[in-house]
């Protein structure tokens, strides 16, 4: 065991991957002899080579372009997209080709690989640097999106990412990469005690990031990712007032895990899904749409969302723009005391 | 600031590389000797071929047989030609404009027809329009609808296999309208930079539907882009097979010996429509149409063969009727075969089936079983 | 009045478009010697010359890109995305710099401009001819999406969106571009009466399609684009077995009309949302989520959605993949005797 | 099959073009000669300045007084000299390492700088991160981060101004990293089908943050991609004003008279690290830095003013430390300023603030009058 940020996770696992086959490269903009701009390549270079770890062009249709090709020849990629906002260059290659080239194939042409990318607010970015666009992802069958909430999972999810015969994103939650409290009154972001050598989180798994006490009215909060954090601030806060949080970190955002969101959902019957991306069509809105689906007799109170506002993020209002504590907090009391 | 050229500094040529005229004469005598003779025979029957294939399958969508087809009446050179020329390990990026590269490579005959009509037994399992086929076995990649997203993805087969060190090449094939993509320029960008083994092998058919090549460029060559990315370029005469032949060689040394890739533009034309839901007449005139009829591949091919005795009148009907026949009795076997099963259009989404899919495909299936959809398997 | 289709009716509503000022142009791939792969602009060109009628090079993101410069400089476009399946290469054009001009630049750079772009199966185009990505343009805050389902609409909100000061998406329901009973059994997709005139619709109002006869269990269903006319057929089949339909035709998918959705959603208390997109974050996911927040009272059964299926549309087995009558006919009679 | 060279044929020069060396010898004297001596002078002036504003605000950066910052360093000749040689119709699309386009032209210099802080004064209300600033009245588009996305726009904006004939050119800057996106080819190509009044200006600093021009691209010049669409390409001194403004003014010229687009490719250097987030000792040597400092485009001008007598050291010191205080006072002033409105997060998304965007307006000022939001504003 040793103590890491979610920065630190990420780079040993890259380390761990890297030294089990050859036929494994990372590239993607700066994330060699830098070691990319978060610095989760550090060092990765010196030790598997340049053409083992790759600095691009400027071309994220090209990286991407380039790492499906590399995959259909057998030898997978693990891209890097600077900034999730950055991806849509490669929208094309991403949705219309890396997802669908197994199926279009007739199975002839899977297309493992992974794709990192930070998202998220909470870095002063602007809304150039703070986009949470899982949803437009996720619409597109074929590719399989996670979103780790810490160091542990960030470590876990990337290397099942990497063995898996799917095509993973894997959006990391910059706000919080390098541990606690970094930006602001986020609640804690730990440290993680994460195992030195390798392991697996399996993708599509939930886990239960706060158990219910027992005391007070129960409510579920569904979420993942930084958000994981702001509501378990919130959830303590709800304590002090005689609610009882439950907090499901979905971890898995597609695959997603129907089992864990239902049972909770039954259980509560209070449901608030909480998460950064805009509301209108946001990944909330299938949460939303799943427990509507799956558990309408049990529920004692509209399903609420307290997701992003729509517009794009701005500057110096960063913390009024993304979803807080209080925010969390006053959904869950409404949903609580809804009659 | 300019340096001296060096033996392995990429060159541009626009000179039209050509080993024969359209009116086959021969004009570069060293290059026709290296070829085996029973191999020129064999392209050219495989063109005539293709071109029977091409006119059948049109008839049959006209009559209704067929949703879709698209020919490359007029450019057979430019798939026969590079898929001669290359190795068995080479793989293949191919635009939709090529099913001469699986047919000469070995693809299954009746597989490629099953996939014009999507039935059971098509590669790819009816979940493509028909000429979207893919041939793993062959190292052809599976084709899709939106052009040049192939490009970059050559690029990185071409790096995996230099990582590699297999010694194989990629090439990928598009015509001069998908050279406007975005995706043309980083795949080719990348390959330069990484010196990757791959040939870029543009179709210039004169229109993309119905746009025509000066509205889709200003520059007089697509070859010339090569400069931008300082890698070798070489126009060609796509009409002339064995110059198609020569080029590709050429290409894949220069990979093979390291030195990167080559973009190749093959000047050719379009002699069909675009596909069986276009009609050229509104936007061209039949006086290019008849010029480049003129310049056909096969014909050029046919007056060498015949002034060598290799062909005749006799052989080329019975290789006409053979083909025809060939491609309506194919043409019927798949018709006759069923659907896909219904799974197909929830399996290899993923790997493995996830859970929402899985209960949408039982959803489907009950829903079929219920009496009121609208689809009957056939 | 005429009896138009609708490709007549978005013919003719550029033509008047067209003449009303110089500074709008028309660009896209075949769009101007050809009239349009499905014959939307024939004519046009021939009228208004090569300068305003463009065959642009093959480049989705040239063509809004190029656009959205022409916009900038005050001369508005009208592009045409040959199939929405294509319009991804343009995919950060039209989210990161379309619809965020105005608000990144203070107001200072607004950049109305139109985008048509043929949607939907029903085709036989396999997945490549067939998409229908709506959502994943709704969740860009910034931009307008519209969605005509018959030819009065297709004219009056193509105009409302060349009118418009907003960049605009018109998404046309391409297996009922030309009239009645193109596709199988679809139900009626009757010419319509169009004025020749100029005339516009307002853009963020639904329509109702099919009202409430009085008899029966009362539904609603919301839905748009060509599956208004499919939701049509069903509710004739479902008038027969006691369910009394109204339809919703949204017409306008962002802003959408949230009084008329939640009007008909409490007059009913049981709700259908059809549309063809995947489920998964489809665009009936964001309804079913306004319809949990804002009526949850009324409900008497769980909003229920008939979207697509999630994987890419097949070609032979595509009648089997649509959502048809049937399924929406037993989606209706489910939440109807839903107990 | 190759023309015969025509007037108005675009070429693709490599040579170095420049009026002056880094030593401030004069190689092109009828250039220099047509240049107003007090011209000269100002050029000097405000490269000068901009050089004392960026090194300020990378103090204040590090001062923790302002989130983010990016200089010019090294590369100040890029902007002035384009902003210097165009008209005021012309309109420019930055990258965000132009800032010299604003303060030449007369964008207000305090709304430059509160755009920095993001205050309510910010011209783009906050909205954006520092340095995306907007200046409608000078025709300078509004920056954004995505790179690249401003080189088809300024194809359109060339485009309409060719279609109203009113003779604008449209200039467009980035860097020789973005050249490698889809958006620098498809920009380019469209400009050259449509012979639109458009500059591409790239400036070649030699780095993308830390990518070396030679993982950029294996082309010798950038400039040689103007051969890939028939347009004209120029390969500039970029640390040469007077040679950039030639370069320009021959380009404009070249463009108001229909003959089309330029590809300019200016040779400079980031001095400066990309941005306050970077720092350039993991990637780069120091010593090619010092041999760039060398060529300073400041330098050059510095020695031949002098030498003509135009400037001397009391001069500069004036000027350097007007600058300073200006741009410490002009800093306190927008620290000064409140945050933007609230009501700046929801308008301005669409012309009219729809329903959707006003309720989630109002359930922010719910929220913030609750007393539990983590923003206080200021
Ligand atoms: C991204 C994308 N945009 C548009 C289309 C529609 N389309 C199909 S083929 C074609 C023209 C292609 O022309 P070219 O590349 O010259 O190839 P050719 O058909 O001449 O062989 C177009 C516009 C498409 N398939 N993909
Ligand atoms: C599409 C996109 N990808 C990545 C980035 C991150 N990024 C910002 S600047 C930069 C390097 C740009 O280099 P260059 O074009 O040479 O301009 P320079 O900074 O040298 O002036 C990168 C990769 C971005 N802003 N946009
Ligand atoms: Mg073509
Ligand atoms: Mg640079």
């Amino acid at each position: 065991m040793a103590t890491m940020n979610i920065i630190q996770a990420v780079n040993n696992a890259l380390h761990l991957a890297m030294s089990r086959t050859d036929d494994l490269v990372i590239l993607g903009e700066d994330v060699g002899k830098f070691g990319g701009v978060f610095r989760a390549t550090v060092g990765l270079q010196e030790e598997f080579g340049e053409d083992r770890v790759i600095d691009t062009p400027l071309a994220e249709a090209g990286i991407i372009g380039a790492a499906i090709g590399m995959s259909l020849y057998g030898v997978k990629a693990v891209a890097e997209i600077q900034f999730s906002d950055f991806i849509f260059p490669a929208y094309d290659q991403i949705v219309n080709e890396l997802a669908k080239f197994r199926y279009r194939s007739g199975g002839e042409y899977p297309c493992p690989m992974v794709i990192r990318t930070p998202v998220g607010g909470g870095i002063r970015g602007g809304h150039y640097h703070s986009q949470s666009p899982e949803s437009v992802f996720v619409h597109h069958a074929g590719l399989v999106v996670v979103a780790p909430s810490n160091p542990y999972d960030a470590k876990g999810l990337l290397l099942a990412a990497i063995e898996s015969d799917d095509p993973v994103m894997v959006l990391e939650p910059k706000r919080i990469y390098r541990g606690p409290d970094h930006g602001k009154n986020w609640g804690n972001h730990p440290l993680g005690q994460v195992p030195e050598d390798y392991f697996t989180v399996p993708i599509g798994k939930a886990s239960i990031a706060r158990e219910l006490k027992g005391q007070g009215v129960p409510v579920t909060i569904l979420t993942y990712g930084a958000m994981v954090h702001t509501c378990g601030k919130a959830a303590e806060m709800a304590a002090a007032e005689g609610v009882d949080v439950e907090i499901v970190d979905l971890r898995s955002l597609l695959p997603y895990d129907l089992d864990a969101i239902v049972q909770s959902a039954k259980k509560t019957g209070r449901v608030v899904v909480a998460n950064e991306a805009p509301r209108t069509c946001g990944y909330a809105a299938e949460i939303v749409s799943l427990v509507m689906e799956h558990c309408f007799d049990w529920l004692e109170a509209p399903v609420t969302r307290v997701p992003g506002y729509d517009p794009p993020s701005p500057y110096p209002l960063e913390f009024a723009y993304l979803p807080d504590a209080g925010r969390v907090l006053k959904a869950v009391k409404d949903v609580a005391h809804y009659a | 600031m300019t340096k001296a050229p060096q033996a392995d500094t990429p060159t541009v040529s626009t000179k039209l590389m050509q080993v024969m005229t359209p009116n086959g004469k021969v004009v570069d005598k060293k290059f026709l000797a290296s070829m085996p003779q029973e191999d020129i025979v064999r392209l050219y029957e495989a063109m005539l071929v293709q071109r029977v294939y091409d006119e059948r399958m049109i008839k049959m969508q006209r009559q209704g047989r067929l949703g879709f087809y698209l020919a490359c009446t007029g450019e057979e050179a430019c798939a026969y030609g590079p898929a001669y020329a290359l190795e068995d390990k080479d793989w293949f990026y191919p635009a939709y404009r090529e099913p001469g590269i699986a047919l000469w490579r070995g693809m299954p005959f009746q597989a490629w027809v099953d996939n014009m009509v999507g039935n059971c037994d098509d590669p790819v399992k009816g979940r493509q329009m028909p000429v979207h086929w893919t041939a793993r076995e062959q190292n052809i990649v599976s084709i899709s609808s939106p052009v040049g997203t192939q490009i970059p993805q050559a690029t990185g087969s071409a790096y995996a296999s230099k990582l590699r060190g297999d010694g194989a090449v990629s090439i990928c094939f598009f015509g001069e309208g998908t050279s406007s993509e975005g995706d043309f320029h980083v795949g080719l960008n990348f390959a330069g930079v990484w010196k990757a083994p791959a040939i870029f092998f543009c179709r210039n058919n004169g229109y993309a539907i119905s746009t025509p090549y000066e509205k889709t460029t200003a520059t007089e060559h697509i070859a010339l882009r090569a400069h931008g990315y300082g890698i070798r370029g070489q126009v060609v005469d796509g009409n002339d097979v064995l110059a198609v032949i020569k080029a590709v060689r050429e290409a894949a040394d220069w990979a093979r010996q390291g030195k990167g890739p080559t973009l190749i533009e093959a000047k050719t034309y379009r002699l069909a429509a675009h596909s069986t839901s276009d009609d050229p007449k509104g936007y061209r005139l039949e006086k290019e149409e008849a010029m480049w009829r003129k310049r056909c591949p096969i014909k050029r091919l046919k007056i060498w063969l015949e002034k060598e005795g290799l062909w005749d009148d006799d052989k080329e009907q019975a290789c006409i009727e053979a083909a025809s026949d060939r491609i309506i009795a194919a043409l019927q076997v798949a018709e006759s075969k069923p659907h896909p099963e219904l799974d197909t259009m929830f399996n290899e989404v993923f790997a493995d089936v996830p859970d929402h899919l899985r209960r949408q495909h039982e959803a489907l299936q009950a829903h079929l079983e219920s009496g009121t959809a609208d689809y009957q398997p056939r």
